[in-house]
């Protein structure tokens, strides 16, 4: 393989207020493969394609694209494009309230005749569908991004770097919020582009797909370079160690436990939803101590509005929630807490932390009324730390002390701060678990999913929202499946249910499987 | 006298109305201008009142000094533009609060044209001049005859006129060009814009500019083309009007253009109902209020139509 | 951990600068209208300081500016950009007045509490109609406070000219209040400073400890970084909003009252011209700094006294320290712009290249 | 305010003489003329004194404050030793007690123009028994340390109302309309402002009996652009002559009228130049000539304690001769109406006609 280099990082540093992100790594990418950039949470992967994206200037370094060094202090996301880098974040980085048209077009607009200001949408459509013909990406560009899913997001994305001329296409991790059927769609895609000669970056903690599709692999540790390997030449227990540094057991048996009363119970509730098929309709379940239902789905198929329906978040139109014996559908978060629910919300940097205070008051926030922490309206500091210190050591978060703000945790240990407010707090019946490890690294997956089969044996129902399949499997008794604001179906977790099966349940059912991805 | 309310009605809501109502809508339309500019980059500028305030002073002074209105209208414009640059400096590399910023802006406007006023011209509180030209006045002399017609189609100041082409030009950059799409990205998602190769800080910057500029002609034309004085203060609130003008529009420049006249109207309505004797302070809050509600009522009727848009119980069913 | 406590020793020097500049413009352009600035300092703080008067009339501010910068600082936490406490200050003080006129003489335990509750409470629900509106449907509130401050305005003057009148007043006014319901007066004469100066102080202190040591200030600290956290965690943060804005109001309607009975003992249309931004301006000048608030408030209350003596004495408009007040809330929160270090640094550059050429030479 | 202000365009008060005068004069001798029945005399006197004026508005009001002022400034010209200070209010009602305190500390004699702060100025007073007051526009009796005076401002008024009535019957004066209606413009229903009223009313209805007076409120003496928007509600509503009391703000009240061709009166100093061809005449009042008075009797130890009215008989009060609005119209009828008013200013001389006041401007009740 001894081709020509289209990119080239070379000992780059980068620092942030709070951590240094990249700490002399590199990366390397030949003309037209696939290659895969793993490493924990907070290794600086991200970092590293954003700079090499030009979004962020860095300390020291060196980049050379198509072997000439490129001039750092004029380098931006600009000449980044112009030089035919493209990127896919993590996060979608496209225009709710525009059209899809209109947000694929957005920098590089054509214009009408020799006018420099008037836009011309007619040319701007030629050239994209030449895109979504060759890839067979279907999308609609007349649709508002806010209302097409999130599969058809990730496509628009993908033809928008392409519009741009990107040569290098750099995907983080972007199979991250996909069903199966969708990851395997987006593979046929890239398999497709490696054939006309793009380059992909692909991050992801999935080992599995990164067997699947690289060509070669990097991996990365704490903001430093570890290895490169060609995928022929290595395995997944292999990846992993070099990933964290020692072995790892995800698969580990998920604890079986005496069944006890429901402790939740879920009526005919009916959900509104900024999205048509986020609406919930007629979901009824119950959740029995002891138990753990998972609840599976592609995003953005109601699950997040069944959560916070729940949780005391969203109103509910009709039906009844039950919480042990109490009606908590319609209900202050604060009442259904007392009734004993804990929740790990699906988004630990927007609902789950508050990045700008201390560990501290994120350990105690919730119960912060209450008989310890305050006295006549009047908090004391002294029992907050006190208690705080007490779940640090019992829940492992790192580092140890408590007066450090949220902001600066990785992504598994600020998870751990969020679990550890909820499980610690005594009274609890009911955990409800929203996409608890996302986007955490394989180290930390492994101790949240193990507090979640805790809180089971201690007689907890857990209600598991994820939309990582693996994860239900792993830890679910029984599983519901929502597609469309439904229920489509509902399984036990035993040996004969299949990744194939669910994913159909995913889709709708196995009749309609084929109709719209 | 309760005999005569039809007749008193009829003078009220004369077609003399539809001038005059204009006439006081101009002043707002051009800090509203300045709010939907600054709103769609995604800034809530609160100092369009002091960027007229800036503009009635500096555009007046230099009318009086070059005793040219146009000198007056382009003073008031670069003032706008050099405030609003420095607003940008404030809140785009500094990294200042915004409402911070236009607060400051609105407070240095009002004592510091104060100041100005006592140094330049010797004068506290207010000041007239001969030596100041007004902005000219498009007098369509053919028109005399018909009372109506001349009514509705004369004697309007030049920036009078110029707000109709500004707001239609307002629109179709906002909507029709690559500017346009690239500044509305900036203000509804400055990450995505950044990503797609826009460099945020300056199209911001450029909005800045543009809503100074806006605001800048205002107050030039408030001191030069709707009165011809400069007064302390003479800004009274036509800029938080142009802003809750431009919410009421939700930065849509011709939607926010129909607030205008309507804040315009009023004002003309609640002059003509003072003669007979209700009470003037219910009247100078009649705009006040109608805006507040107007306000509340929109806000409330988009989240009611969003609940019903948003309820599991309608549309698809099973 | 020294890394950041010298970067807070930066940022103080850096703050102490952007005064610095500030004076140093004053006085430039003092000098630009031809008088002398060392005079105008000396002017300006005996128009402060000079006599029982200049002091009282200090004090007289102080009180005002106090109490709404505390009422200020509570909004400014969570991000709520309150002007209207102007109208709150308004309602405050009429309504204020309302009980002291209408009600025979009561004592002045009975009626001052009763004055001032009255105007707190009229305030705090002027204050939720923006409040609810900001909270509950997101309403701008820059935008409704500005305009609500006009309808609070017009009310008042409306009352004082229609029902609250004042016989024979040759400007509109509410008749005077009862003797009992006035503060006592400082032996400051001939100014008007009263010992409303020590509830602007327990105003203060309230805030202070509401703030910090009591769950509703957690609350507030929590909804003020993040809103939709607060909720997940059970904390209802759109009523937080409401009432930190209803109390905020309210507090400034105390100011309101307290400038009526400590001062005025009535009240007169336009009493207030802009006063309530004052406070506003201490509060931002700290950058919310509730301990050092009233060290601001009472920087502000001198320029403004010192002003008037100012302009007194040496005629030079006291509109230019009203125009540098300002200036300085912008340059101290723009403190990055005297990085002294850089500067330094760029000094030594040219003069090591003076030297080398030089040496060259 | 400062004390190096000279008088803000003095081309436009009644003391230069130039315009409008012959009233003035004759004032100046009345006045003199004027005795008021007064307890004692002050005992700081001398040529060094100061003398602090504190107005309620602004200078540049073309009214009390500016001629008020003027007379102090000519009174320095005659007595070179004599310290004069200004003490303006830009604030409005916030501005005057700290003002009258402030002025109270430095002088030794204080005029106020008082009209609106009456009760202030006489609760400061109390603070210092040492100050002697000339309380302008604001009636103090049996105060040894006030003088006072005021005018009757009805009177003037009902001059200029008789004219408003004439003008608006006579359809042949370019911009007046069919209806008989005029106007009334001030800022807040003050003794002083209703006292203008029920004089301009009077006099509308006394030249035409079936004329209808529209009364405009703006909440304030110096918003020029409110002024202006409240007139042209006025003018729309078919009001052709318009009185303007409103202080400084009276800008807006002229620009209003002169963009409809319609017609107004200044007040307080000859304005009929400013806005040539809208202003019919001015109502004049000679307050430069009162302040001149009261500080150089203070210096010369004549100063007494007192009340004084000063009204029309005393010729305190009068009407330009409208040389510009007859120069502009060039109507033998302008003619025809001066010398009708002008016989009407002298049967309230005589005392043959009595015009309506509101007693709470001339202290009564
Ligand atoms: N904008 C930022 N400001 C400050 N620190 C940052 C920022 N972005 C990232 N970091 C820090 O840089 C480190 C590397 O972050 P980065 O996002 O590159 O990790 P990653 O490998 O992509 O992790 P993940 O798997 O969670 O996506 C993190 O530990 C974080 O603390
Ligand atoms: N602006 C920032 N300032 C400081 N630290 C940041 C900032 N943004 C992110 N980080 C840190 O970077 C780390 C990684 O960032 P990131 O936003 O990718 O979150 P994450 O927890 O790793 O989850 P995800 O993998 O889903 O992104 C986080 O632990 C966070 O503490
Ligand atoms: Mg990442
Ligand atoms: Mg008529």
């Amino acid at each position: 393989m001894q081709q020509q280099k289209t990119v080239e990082m070379k000992n780059i540093h980068k620092q942030f207020p709070f951590v240094k992100a990249v700490d002399g790594a590199r990366f390397d990418l030949f003309k037209g493969e696939i290659h895969s950039l793993i490493g924990e949470n907070g290794a600086g992967k991200s970092t590293m394609m954003k700079i090499l994206y030009g979004m962020y200037p860095i300390d020291q370094g060196e980049i050379f694209l198509n072997g000439e060094k490129v001039d750092l202090s004029k380098y931006n996301t600009h000449s980044a494009i112009q030089h035919g880098i493209g990127m896919v974040h993590q996060e979608f980085m496209l225009v709710k309230e525009m059209t899809v048209l209109e947000n694929i077009i957005l920098g590089v607009e054509p214009t009408k005749g020799n006018s420099k200001m008037a836009l011309d949408f007619t040319a701007a459509r030629k050239k994209i569908n030449h895109y979504i013909e060759n890839y067979q990406m279907n999308v609609h560009l007349d649709r508002k991004v806010l209302n097409i899913s999130v599969g058809e997001m990730q496509r628009v994305e993908i033809i928008k770097a392409l519009y741009r001329g990107a040569d290098v296409l750099i995907l983080d991790e972007p199979t991250a919020v996909l069903t199966p059927q969708e990851t395997d769609k987006l593979f046929e895609i890239l398999d497709i582009m490696r054939k006309d000669g793009v380059t992909i970056v692909f991050i992801s903690h999935k080992l599995k797909e990164v067997m699947a599709i690289s060509d070669r692999i990097s991996v990365m540790r704490g903001g430093r370079y570890v290895a490169t390997v060609d995928k022929s030449d290595t395995t997944i227990p292999e990846l992993a160690k070099m990933m964290v540094g020692r072995e790892v057991f995800l698969d580990g048996k998920r604890s079986m436990v005496e069944m006890g009363e429901p402790v939740l119970q879920v009526k005919n509730v009916y959900v509104p939803s900024e999205r048509e098929l986020s609406k919930n309709r007629d979901i009824s379940f119950v959740v029995r101590a002891g138990e753990v239902l998972g609840v599976a789905g592609i995003d953005g198929n109601g699950q997040s509005e069944l959560g916070e329906a729940i949780a005391g978040l969203r109103p509910v139109e009709k039906g009844e929630i039950i919480l042990g014996d109490k009606v908590i559908s319609n209900k202050a978060a604060h009442y259904v807490r007392d009734c004993g629910l804990a929740h790990i919300p699906e988004d630990r940097n927007d609902r789950g932390l508050n990045k700008e205070h201390t560990v501290t008051y994120n350990l105690v926030a919730a119960e912060i009324g209450n008989a310890p922490f305050s006295k006549y309206g009047i908090i004391s500091e002294k029992e907050m730390r006190k208690v705080s210190e007490e779940r640090i050591e019992r829940f492992d978060i790192r580092p140890r002390d408590p007066r450090n703000l949220a902001m600066g945790f990785s992504g598994g240990n600020a998870q751990k701060i969020v679990v550890a407010r909820e499980l610690g707090a005594p009274g609890k019946k009911l955990l409800l678990a929203a996409q608890p490890t996302r986007g955490v690294d394989i180290g930390s997956i492994e101790g949240i999913r193990k507090l979640i089969d805790q809180a089971k044996r201690e007689g907890l129902g857990v209600l598991l929202i994820s939309a990582d399949i693996d994860e239900i499997l792993a830890l679910s008794d029984r599983i519901i499946v929502m597609y469309e604001g439904r229920i489509s179906g509902e399984v036990v977790n035993d040996e004969n249910l299949t990744d194939e099966k669910l994913g159909m349940l995913m889709l709708g059912g196995e009749s309609d499987a084929k109709s719209e991805v | 006298m309760l005999a005569n309310w039809s007749e008193i009605l009829e003078k009220i809501f004369s077609y003399t109305l539809i001038h005059d109502g204009f006439v006081a809508a101009v002043p707002i339309f051009y800090a509203c201008m300045c709010a939907v500019i600054s709103r769609q980059a995604n800034i809530v500028n609160i100092a369009a009142e002091g960027i007229l305030m800036f503009g009635a002073f500096f555009g007046f002074a230099a009318s009086y000094f070059t005793g040219s209105w146009i000198c007056g209208v382009l003073a008031g414009m670069v003032i706008g533009v050099l405030v609003s640059w420095f607003m940008g400096k404030a809140y785009l590399n500094y990294k200042v609060n915004i409402f911070v910023v236009g607060l400051s802006v609105n407070m240095i406007a009002a004592s510091g044209t104060r100041f100005l006023l006592n140094t330049i011209f010797g004068a506290n509180g207010n000041f007239v001049s001969d030596k100041v030209q007004a902005i000219a006045k498009v007098n369509l002399g053919f028109l005399n005859k018909n009372p109506v017609l001349a009514s509705l189609f004369s004697g309007y100041a030049v920036t009078d006129l110029l707000i109709i082409p500004l707001v239609i030009v307002v629109w179709y950059m906002f909507y029709k060009t690559v500017w346009g799409l690239r500044l509305r990205s900036v203000g509804l998602n400055p990450m995505a814009s950044m990503t797609a190769g826009i460099d945020v800080k300056k199209k911001q910057m450029q909005a800045l500019l543009l809503s100074g500029a806006c605001a800048g002609i205002g107050g030039a034309h408030l001191s030069l083309g709707y009165s011809c004085f400069f007064i302390e203060g003479m800004s009274g609130g036509k800029g938080f009007m142009g802003m809750a003008a431009m919410q009421f529009g939700n930065a849509n420049p011709l939607a926010a253009g129909v607030g205008c006249v309507f804040f315009g109207m009023s004002q003309s309505v609640a002059s003509r109902i003072a003669p007979w004797g209700i009470p003037n302070q219910f009247v100078s809050m009649f705009p006040y209020v109608a805006t507040t509600l107007v306000l509340a009522i929109t806000v409330i009727i988009q989240r009611m139509k969003r609940r019903r848009e948003e309820s599991a119980l309608v549309g698809k069913k099973a | 951990m020294l890394k950041v406590k010298s970067e807070k020793f930066e940022t103080t020097i850096r703050i102490v600068l952007a005064f610095v500049f500030s004076f140093v413009l004053f006085g430039v352009v003092i000098a630009i209208c031809g008088h002398n600035p060392i005079d105008a300092f000396y002017q300006l703080f005996r128009g402060g300081f000079g006599s029982k008067f200049n002091f009282g009339s200090l004090i007289e501010d102080f009180i005002m500016i106090l109490t709404i910068a505390s009422a200020y600082s509570l909004t400014r936490r969570i991000g709520y950009f309150n002007l209207g406490l102007e109208g709150s200050f308004y309602l405050g003080a009429m309504f204020s007045a309302a009980p002291a006129f209408l009600l025979p003489d009561l004592p002045k335990i009975v009626i001052i509490p009763l004055s001032l509750a009255c105007g707190f409470i009229v305030a705090a629900l002027y204050g939720s109609i923006c409040g609810i509106l900001k909270a509950y449907y997101n309403v701008n509130e820059a935008c409704t406070t500005i305009l609500m401050n006009y309808v609070a305005i017009f009310f008042c003057d409306f009352m004082i000219n229609n029902v609250w009148v004042s016989p024979g007043s040759p400007i509109p006014q509410t008749p005077y209040v009862q003797e009992n319901a006035m503060f006592a007066k400082l032996p400051l004469s001939p100014s008007r400073a009263s010992t409303a100066i020590f509830i602007a102080i327990l105003v203060y202190i309230f805030v202070y400890f509401l703030s910090f040591r009591t769950t509703f200030g957690f609350k507030i600290r929590n909804v003020a970084t993040n809103a939709r956290y607060s909720d997940t965690v059970g904390i209802k943060s759109k009523r937080v909003v409401l009432a930190t804005v209803m109390l905020s109001c309210g507090l400034g309607g105390i100011a309101g009252g307290l400038e009526v009975l400590g001062i005025y003992g009535t009240f007169i249309q336009n009493f207030s011209q802009n006063s309530a931004f004052q406070g506003i301006i201490a509060c931002l000048l700290v950058n919310n700094n509730l301990a050092l608030v009233p060290l601001s408030s009472f920087f502000i209350s001198f320029t403004r006294a010192g002003g008037s003596g100012m302009e007194y004495y040496t005629g030079i408009s006291s509109a230019l320290i009203y125009t540098v007040t300002p200036l300085m809330i912008l340059f101290v929160s723009m403190e990055k712009m005297f990085d002294y270090k850089r500067f330094f640094g760029f000094v030594r550059k040219i003069f090591v290249r003076n030297k080398e050429n030089n040496l060259k030479a | 305010g400062t004390s190096e202000k000279t008088p803000v365009d003095a081309g436009t008060t009644a003391m230069d003489g130039k315009t409008g005068s012959q009233g003035i004069t004759s004032g100046m001798e009345a006045v003199d003329g004027l005795e008021a029945n007064a307890p004692e005399a002050p005992t700081t006197t001398g040529a060094d004194v100061k003398i602090g004026f504190v107005s309620t508005g602004v200078l540049g009001d073309k009214a009390l404050t500016d001629t008020t002022w003027a007379g102090l400034n000519k009174l320095k010209d005659d007595y070179p030793d004599v310290e004069i200070k200004i003490y303006e209010s830009p604030n409005g009602t916030t501005d005057w007690e700290p003002n009258i305190i402030a002025a109270s500390e430095w002088a030794d004699l204080v005029i106020v123009n008082a009209s609106s702060c009456g009760e202030i100025l006489l609760s400061v007073a109390e603070r210092f028994p040492d100050v002697y007051y000339v309380a302008n526009e604001f009636p103090v009796e049996d105060n040894p340390q006030f003088a006072s005076d005021v005018y009757t401002c009805n009177e003037v008024s009902f001059l200029l109302g008789c004219l408003a009535g004439l003008f608006t019957q006579n359809t042949d004066i370019p911009g007046i309309n069919e209806e008989h209606v005029v106007g009334y413009i001030s800022g807040m229903e003050a003794p002083t402002t209703l006292d203008y009223f029920t004089g301009f009313e009077a006099g509308a209805k006394f030249t035409c009996p079936d004329v209808t007076v529209l009364q405009s409120w703006t909440g304030s003496y110096t918003d020029p652009l409110l002024a202006k928007e409240m007139t042209k509600g006025m003018i729309s509503q078919g009001a052709d002559c318009i009185l303007g009391c409103i202080s400084s703000a009276v800008v807006g009240v002229f620009e209003a009228c002169d963009e409809a061709d319609i017609y107004s009166f200044g007040l307080d100093t000859n304005k009929d130049a400013d806005y040539e061809g809208t202003i019919i005449t001015s109502g004049l009042k000679c307050g430069d000539v009162t302040s001149y008075k009261f500080g150089k009797e203070f210096i010369e130890g004549t100063w007494k304690p007192g009340f004084i009215l000063m009204d029309c008989a005393s010729g305190a009060l009068d009407i330009t001769d409208m040389a510009t609005i007859k120069e502009y119209l060039q109507m033998d009828v302008i003619d025809d109406y001066y010398n009708q008013v002008i016989g009407i200013r002298d049967d309230l001389r005589a005392g043959e006609i009595e015009v309506p006041y509101i007693p709470a401007a001339r202290g009564e009740e």
